[in-house]
């Protein structure tokens, strides 16, 4: 069976790389390339780079065992920056790349870069049909609301009615939730963040990193030069607290800076009350569950102004993954069939002689 | 005759042929491809030379009845060497109505016409417009008709085993197939064991399927309708041992070959389309040979994945047809641009658009070589019988492999499913096509090129040492940047040209099939081979100065073509297209060659062949026999 | 202004035809056309192409003003029956081609035709973007859960783990629930039929035809070819009470022969109950909105044999539908800036004159 | 020199030229492209004939100071007849190190480089890789150099403002601008006006932008570092009224133009992609024009929208580069079975894939001819300047219209970004070209042809009697119902082909500029036309026996295309791809055309093309003084 492919020569194997022996101990400029970064100054991507590389010493990867494949847009340069291994394919393919790479090669850690564009404009598909066969890569999708690189046309993302390049009289078409679409597209892990919150997005990163399957986080990024201040309202430093509700699994969706404000449910419908007020305590609350796919649909449908902008968690199950069934059923074959003889299978069928 | 049989045996006659062509054709669900098949084997295993030709609808199940409806399987048999399913049949065997009439036309007068007299019924007849029963009106004088009560004669010979009337009904196919064994002499043992083993978990089907092949047997053996039976002598192939192959089939065992010698696993990443889908139902299969397969959401997605698992070292594979290849161009593109291995199958198929997808056409040939923004250079190979479609399997991946680039192999939907005998190869005959990854750190560079072929390295991720980033952007030479220098870019552009240039001296010289200079040269690509080589023989034979040369390299060409097309007074190019080869040709060498283009979603005929080469020597005052 | 187009010489406008004057009274037959149906004998599409002509007269449109579009499949093939314009497109396609179709021609009433293929694997990001745009035409998709004219591969809505022509080990790819994504993407009408409730079906496709905006309609429908018996255990005559629940806004979610069986909400999770057992009343059976996402959700989810089956409208609301607002915007555009004028046009921005 | 400017002024003298050539550089933050816009309206306003290049960076800010983050924009400006904005600058303003560094190289020895000095920092020097700041080292020698402190002066001036360091700084290109309307005296009040409208709402911008303009222009009045002016009178230009126009802006002006002459509504849909975007920024702002947009969601969307609209009656338009265009063909193919009329604007761009992005090059003619599967012919136009994009937008819906047919309209970046004076054209002259529905019921067939054009019926939803179902498989010829009869498929095959074939009876015959018979022709297509024609204009005042000869339509081509070829000694065939048309014309008139092919994202220049032509005339013994 000719089916174990690593980059090493002799390669120590195809699980995942904490079964190597001894790691040099990573850190994070290990994983800053020496290409110039050229996104706008001001642009929110570089604190999703900068964090990106803080993290990745933390998953046990060499780094050569790091890929990082990206579709086209402003976002889709990150890979050129990181120091590990990149592929800046093309528009909206992005998570069909990676499928492959991962079936093929399973010893891999695989992180798809992508914008609101590129994932869900054409490449929606895609990104749909990755997440609901659990390939095992991590989707992180820059959402500025608009096209940057292509100089600012409305996104699926962009509001009802705004005024972009492509739509001087307003858009007219409704925007889609990304985190509806995941989790309609069945992902298993499903999470939001925000460029400027860096400790958040870095321990949002991290659970992407350590989830097994198929994987999406929304980053929400600002884009200074076509969409100046798009998550402004809720994400600016002296309002965040009240304006973002953080997902704690287990934990009631408390925020605010006073932690006096809540999520409930009236009914099944969610519902912004005051802790203390109207007899409501804690209690009360909502308590978040990642595996329950009613709360998360609740989750990705809430926002600003209506309510607070949930970050974090929303949803993680566990799954086989694509890859691993993959796998298994070469295994199985193999168990059940014997490793492909190919003189066997030339011949096989009916075959005759001639003298 | 009446629908009684007559209960004694008359005494036969028997005769030697040469070759037979037998045209079965029903309704899609009277089984019709299966009875094709089973006689062919017999034939294969007989001895004969042998080349099949299905011909389907496109609708799954059409109305029983119809025209639509109608599915056919043409197979010609021989003690010779042949290379097509033959032209027109000797017998058609026609189970309806329908099937008459939609075949008719190309039984020669004179040819056997066997039919099931019990679907003649008013209502099968006014189906397909037949104002009286041409059975009955004297209309099929021409023909040499046996009519058969088959379905009548079929039921009676299952009698008694419980199955329903639509299981019985189900089986006359095999009484068919019975009385063509009995015609041509051939024993049904191994029908009998293949029914055995079909039905074994149901073995009162089996009984049926068996009583029926028999029953059609001993009407033959004993009615006396059939003065003649004919028996066609094996033919004399080359030592070995041989197993029947349709050009998909071929191409599938090709690939797992190609992956053993290769040393390296199978992705094959794809989405169903006729007629390329039994590609992927058949490498599903071979999961104990490490291939993977990938039912993808649509073309992009398969050709996407099969780049990124050849970026992970893999052997990416994709397949599809005319219109769904006409989805992967933009990703053949980024191939090309970071040098990836790949191979990209077209089984074309009659097009523009939706077109006819069951029907076969060469009209894909300047999609794959220009469909592709930018100067966008490629490998394209077309083989041209089914079995040179499990060699091509291995020249494609041998040249993918060693020169870092896609390409793209063509076949077609007459190839793909039609078949022939194909004497297996020996594994130790065959050469590794292995290539080493690069691992040495020391003066890595992305794009540096081997001096020879101008491969650039194969860094795959994992490697430790050599992380570099790849795109579609335009790299800078050696370092593999994103370059937007003007001479840079131009540099590349010129690179990859050269790259895939350079293959015409790694490939074989274009062949002849005659005299090496004359005439006319007949210069064909892919599937046409066969007729165009049985045309060019008969030409031959009758003392024309022609040659046969058949191209399976169409980019690069091989070096010799400009030599060998030169030595011709007269270059003719069949084509199943308007012309597409011989754009390429006029183009390069500047020679003003002719075409012979039929876009009819059938394989040429040898005699229309042989006709347009006629006429071609006759411009030129030369008059044959 | 240049947009007006109908097909008349001198067209009756652009609005619903319903304001046209003196309708001849059309009855299933004129919907019937000359081309013989060549689905196999058995298929389920038979019934759905009754129902579809059976109901067209209700409309109120000439049937000169009914388009069907289809894509490639079995499914798309019904256009050739129907004596309406018809167009037969490419795999994957017909929503965005039905989009460009109602964009020019309003006054058209627009049916699209599609598989679960088609719809949802090919095709799955032009169905996503019709339906978050509110585009004003009807998409019916038959689900027979496999690929019918390719013969039998898996599609998008395959069991995980089924055996097809192109799964001989099963298939690795888990499935997606057609209502969840239509949700997700915001379709204002979402619903459900089966091919063998013909009254349940003409129903549904009425209350589809009324609807102006993005609906979209999944067919359950068997393919006695390639996937026979796929919907058979909760749509069988005699099952079929007990396993389906028919949806009727404002009503209780009751079920079953007896009329007794209920889904109820425990929290916010379903469940089915029993009235008249541990005290259940009819007035703890969860009461069918149209409106409420999150019921929408639920019932996109819940399915044999944990649940019955939901069948019937499960969403239906009112958002301006797409070629609406582009009509809104010619006309403002007109209003504020006067109809286009091509000579100040042309000269428009800065001039000279050269003598 | 100092950073204190002089303070009063020194007499110069005034130099008259017929031609000259200004690069404007600098940073992407600097508004070069504004600054190079503002020039050539002024100097189109003055009546010189212009032409103008701008070439920015992919990135949308690359980071300040930074080679790849370099903007520039070149314009040329004459008293005569120009056909491109000029080989090689005269005058090179560069902004900054970057600047300097990215486009030295194409000044020529003795040409004019200002700078601002006041970027040249250590930090700004050593981002670019200067080990000393050139401005000092003398490494600038062969230049006539010009070292302005621009940021310097220009704060100061306008200093009191109450403006911030960064709104100063933004201020300075018009520094720049003012010095430029100084040296080549220019009035400045049309861009104060122009500055005055654009920042109504913000005076205090306006009036940093008028000062730094005003700072500029006296500086040059002040100092004495430039002792001479120049003046390039007005061209002769035919009279009439006159705009500035790039080939975007034409073709977006054409479409709503061509919709009026057809009196039916635009439709266009669009997916974003460089360089094309702008069209659709442009057509959605035309909605009072009934033009209505549709940002789809990608391009198969987009081409699939456009054919749904055409369906119904409208004017179905899409656009796209290169590696949209590759994922439309399986659309465009079905346009072409279904026989609807469509256009399809390709602004080509750099290739293969992704390429660069924001380069130009005519790497996709092939492409568009034969990216699709089948045999699949349809128009393929291609303007030959940014004017010609106005007429050959209305030239596409007349033939898309006339004939049920895609068209495929050809740009590219340079042309769709570059600029001339266009003389408007008066409505009153230009044809109609509605076309009518079908609408009588008697003797309708989908298929039935118009006799002459060969066109199919358009009969629209919505017209009662003419219900009738299309698609994208085979047509029966007439009838159009589905067929998969062998010889109607040949059949309309050969329609397919000869409809389009047909229209070269349509279109006018290609032109010669220069002699009808001789030693050499050029030919071109698109947007390599003023290069090629100061080329051949140039050899010909120096006596050459050359013309130059420019294909619009590229398929089908001209008739009497063979016949001017066949009228010289050679032809040459200068491409921006590596000999697209160059095949075309070999494989159809067996000429052996030589080819002149770079591909490095930038137009030709007329040296390059002059030297060429000089090559190949050598080869015929000539000798051009
Ligand atoms: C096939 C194709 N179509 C269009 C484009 C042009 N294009 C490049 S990026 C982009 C959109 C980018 O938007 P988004 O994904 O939101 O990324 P951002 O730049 O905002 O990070 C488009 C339309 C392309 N490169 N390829
Ligand atoms: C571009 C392209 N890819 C693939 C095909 C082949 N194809 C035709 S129909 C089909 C799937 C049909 O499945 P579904 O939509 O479920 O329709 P059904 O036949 O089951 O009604 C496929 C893959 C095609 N015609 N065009
Ligand atoms: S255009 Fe926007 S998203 Fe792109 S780099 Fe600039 S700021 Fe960032
Ligand atoms: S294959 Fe299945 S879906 Fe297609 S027509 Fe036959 S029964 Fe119906
Ligand atoms: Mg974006
Ligand atoms: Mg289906």
């Amino acid at each position: 069976m000719t089916d174990t492919i690593t980059g090493a020569d002799n390669g120590a194997g195809n699980g995942a790389a904490a079964t190597l022996p001894e790691l040099p101990v990573l850190t994070r400029k290990d994983f800053v390339s020496d290409q110039e970064v050229r996104w706008c100054p001001g642009c929110g991507d570089y604190s999703i780079l900068a964090q990106t590389q803080k993290v990745m010493p933390d998953f046990g990867y060499p780094k050569e065992n790091i890929v990082f494949i990206s579709g086209i847009g402003c976002s889709g340069r990150l890979p050129y920056y990181m120091n590990t291994y990149g592929f800046h394919t093309i528009h909206g393919r992005a998570p069909a790349i990676a499928t492959g790479l991962k079936a093929a090669r399973p010893d891999l850690m695989v992180w798809v870069i992508t914008g609101d564009g590129d994932a869900l404009s054409i490449g929606g598909n895609h990104l749909i049909h990755s997440l609901r066969r659990n390939v095992d890569v991590r989707i992180i999708m820059f959402n500025n609301r608009i096209y940057g690189l292509t100089k600012g046309q409305a996104s699926p993302t962009s509001e009802l009615g705004k005024i972009t390049k492509s739509s001087p009289y307003g858009t007219v078409d409704f925007p889609i939730s990304p985190l509806a679409i995941a989790l309609a597209a069945e992902a298993t892990f499903i999470a939001r963040s925000v460029d400027t919150f860096t400790e958040h997005m870095q321990a949002t990163l991290n659970a992407a990193g350590n989830h097994h399957g198929s994987t999406f986080v929304e980053v929400l990024q600002n884009c200074n030069i076509f969409n100046d201040g798009a998550h402004r309202e809720f994400t600016d430093r002296e309002v965040r607290e009240d304006r973002t509700v953080v997902l704690e699994h287990g934990k009631p969706m408390i925020f605010g800076k006073d932690r006096n404000k809540g999520i409930r449910l009236a009914g099944h419908q969610p519902e912004v009350v005051t802790i203390g007020e109207n007899g409501i305590t804690e209690a009360d609350i909502l308590v978040h569950d990642e595996t329950d796919p009613l709360i998360a649909f609740m989750l990705a449908h809430i926002y600003w102004p209506e309510f607070p902008v949930p970050v974090g968690v929303l949803r993680r199950v566990s799954r086989p993954t694509h890859h691993q069934m993959l796998v298994d059923q070469l295994a199985q074959a193999t168990a059940t069939r014997g490793a492909g003889d190919l003189t066997k299978l030339l011949n096989s069928g009916e075959t005759w002689k001639v003298e | 005759m009446s629908t009684e049989a007559p209960l004694k045996a008359t005494p036969t006659t028997q005769k030697q042929l040469e070759r037979v062509t037998i045209r079965f054709a029903g309704d899609s669900g009277d089984g019709m491809q299966l009875t094709g098949t089973q006689f062919t084997k017999n034939a294969a295993a007989f001895g004969n030379d042998i080349s099949t030709f299905p011909d389907y609808p496109a609708e799954i199940r059409a109305p029983a009845g119809s025209l639509p409806g109608v599915s056919g399987f043409q197979l010609s048999f021989s003690s010779t060497d042949i290379h097509t399913p033959g032209d027109a049949p000797d017998v058609l065997v026609a189970m309806n109505p329908a099937a008459l009439k939609a075949n008719l036309g190309e039984l020669p007068a004179g040819g056997a016409l066997i039919v099931n007299e019990d679907a003649f019924t008013p209502g099968n007849l006014q189906k397909v417009g037949y104002a009286s029963n041409p059975l009955g009106d004297g209309s099929l004088k021409q023909w040499n008709l046996f009519s058969v009560p088959v379905s009548t004669l079929n039921s009676r010979a299952l009698e008694g085993l419980g199955l329903t009337n639509k299981q019985v009904d189900l089986t006359k196919n095999f009484f068919a197939l019975g009385l063509m064994f009995w015609l041509y002499e051939r024993d049904m043992a191994a029908t009998v064991s293949w029914i055995d083993d079909k039905f074994k978990k149901r073995p009162e089907i089996a009984e049926g399927n068996k009583r029926a092949l028999k029953a059609g047997y001993n009407f033959g053996e004993t009615t006396e309708i059939f003065h003649e039976r004919y028996v066609v002598p094996p033919a004399k192939l080359r030592p070995g041992h041989y197993r029947n192959i349709t050009g998909n089939e071929a191409t599938a065992l090709g690939m797992v070959a190609a992956s053993q010698l290769a040393e390296r696993p199978i992705f094959y990443g794809s989405y169903p389309i006729t007629p390329a889908s039994d590609i992927l139902h058949q490498l599903a299969g071979y999961k104990n040979f490490g291939v993977k397969t990938f039912q993808a959401e649509d073309e992009i997605a398969a050709v996407g994945a099969a780049i990124g698992a050849s970026y992970g070292g893999a052997m990416g594979l994709t397949a599809s047809s005319g219109p769904g290849i006409a989805l992967k161009t933009e990703a053949m593109g980024l191939a090309v641009m970071v040098e990836l291995p790949l191979v990209v199958i077209d089984v074309q198929r009659a097009g523009p658009s939706t077109g006819m997808p069951t029907k076969t056409e060469q009209g894909d040939l300047l999609q794959v070589l220009f469909g592709r923004n930018g100067e966008s250079p490629l490998v394209v190979l077309a083989p041209a019988t089914p079995a040179e479609c499990f060699t091509f399997a291995i020249e494609a991946w041998r040249i993918a492999l060693k020169y870092m680039t896609p390409v793209v192999y063509m076949s077609d939907a007459f190839l793909a499913n039609g078949a022939e005998p194909w004497r297996i190869p020996n594994l130790a005959d065959l050469s590794s096509i292995a290539v080493p990854n690069r691992t040495a750190r020391e003066g890595f560079y992305p794009y540096l090129r081997d001096e020879t072929t101008l491969a650039r390295p194969w860094a795959l991720p994992g490697t430790p040492g050599l992380e570099h980033r790849i795109g579609g952007l335009e790299k800078a030479d050696v370092m593999g940047n994103v370059s937007y220098d003007p001479d840079n870019h131009h540099r590349m552009t010129l690179l990859r040209q050269a790259k895939i240039d350079g293959i015409a001296a790694d490939i074989p010289p274009l062949e002849v099939h005659g005299p090496a200079e004359g005439d006319l040269l007949v210069l064909g690509w892919g599937s046409t081979y066969g007729a165009i080589r049985s045309a060019v023989k008969r030409l031959q034979d009758r003392g024309a100065s022609i040659a046969h040369a058949h191209l399976r390299y169409l980019n690069p060409l091989p070096e010799n073509v400009g030599d060998v097309l030169k030595a011709y007074k007269r270059v003719l190019i069949p084509e199943l297209n308007l012309g597409q080869l011989r754009m390429l040709i006029r183009a390069r060498y500047l020679i003003d060659a002719i075409g012979y283009n039929r876009v009819r979603g059938k394989p040429f005929r040898i005699a229309e062949l042989e006709a347009e080469a006629v006429r071609v020597l006759a411009t030129l005052g030369v008059t044959i026999a």
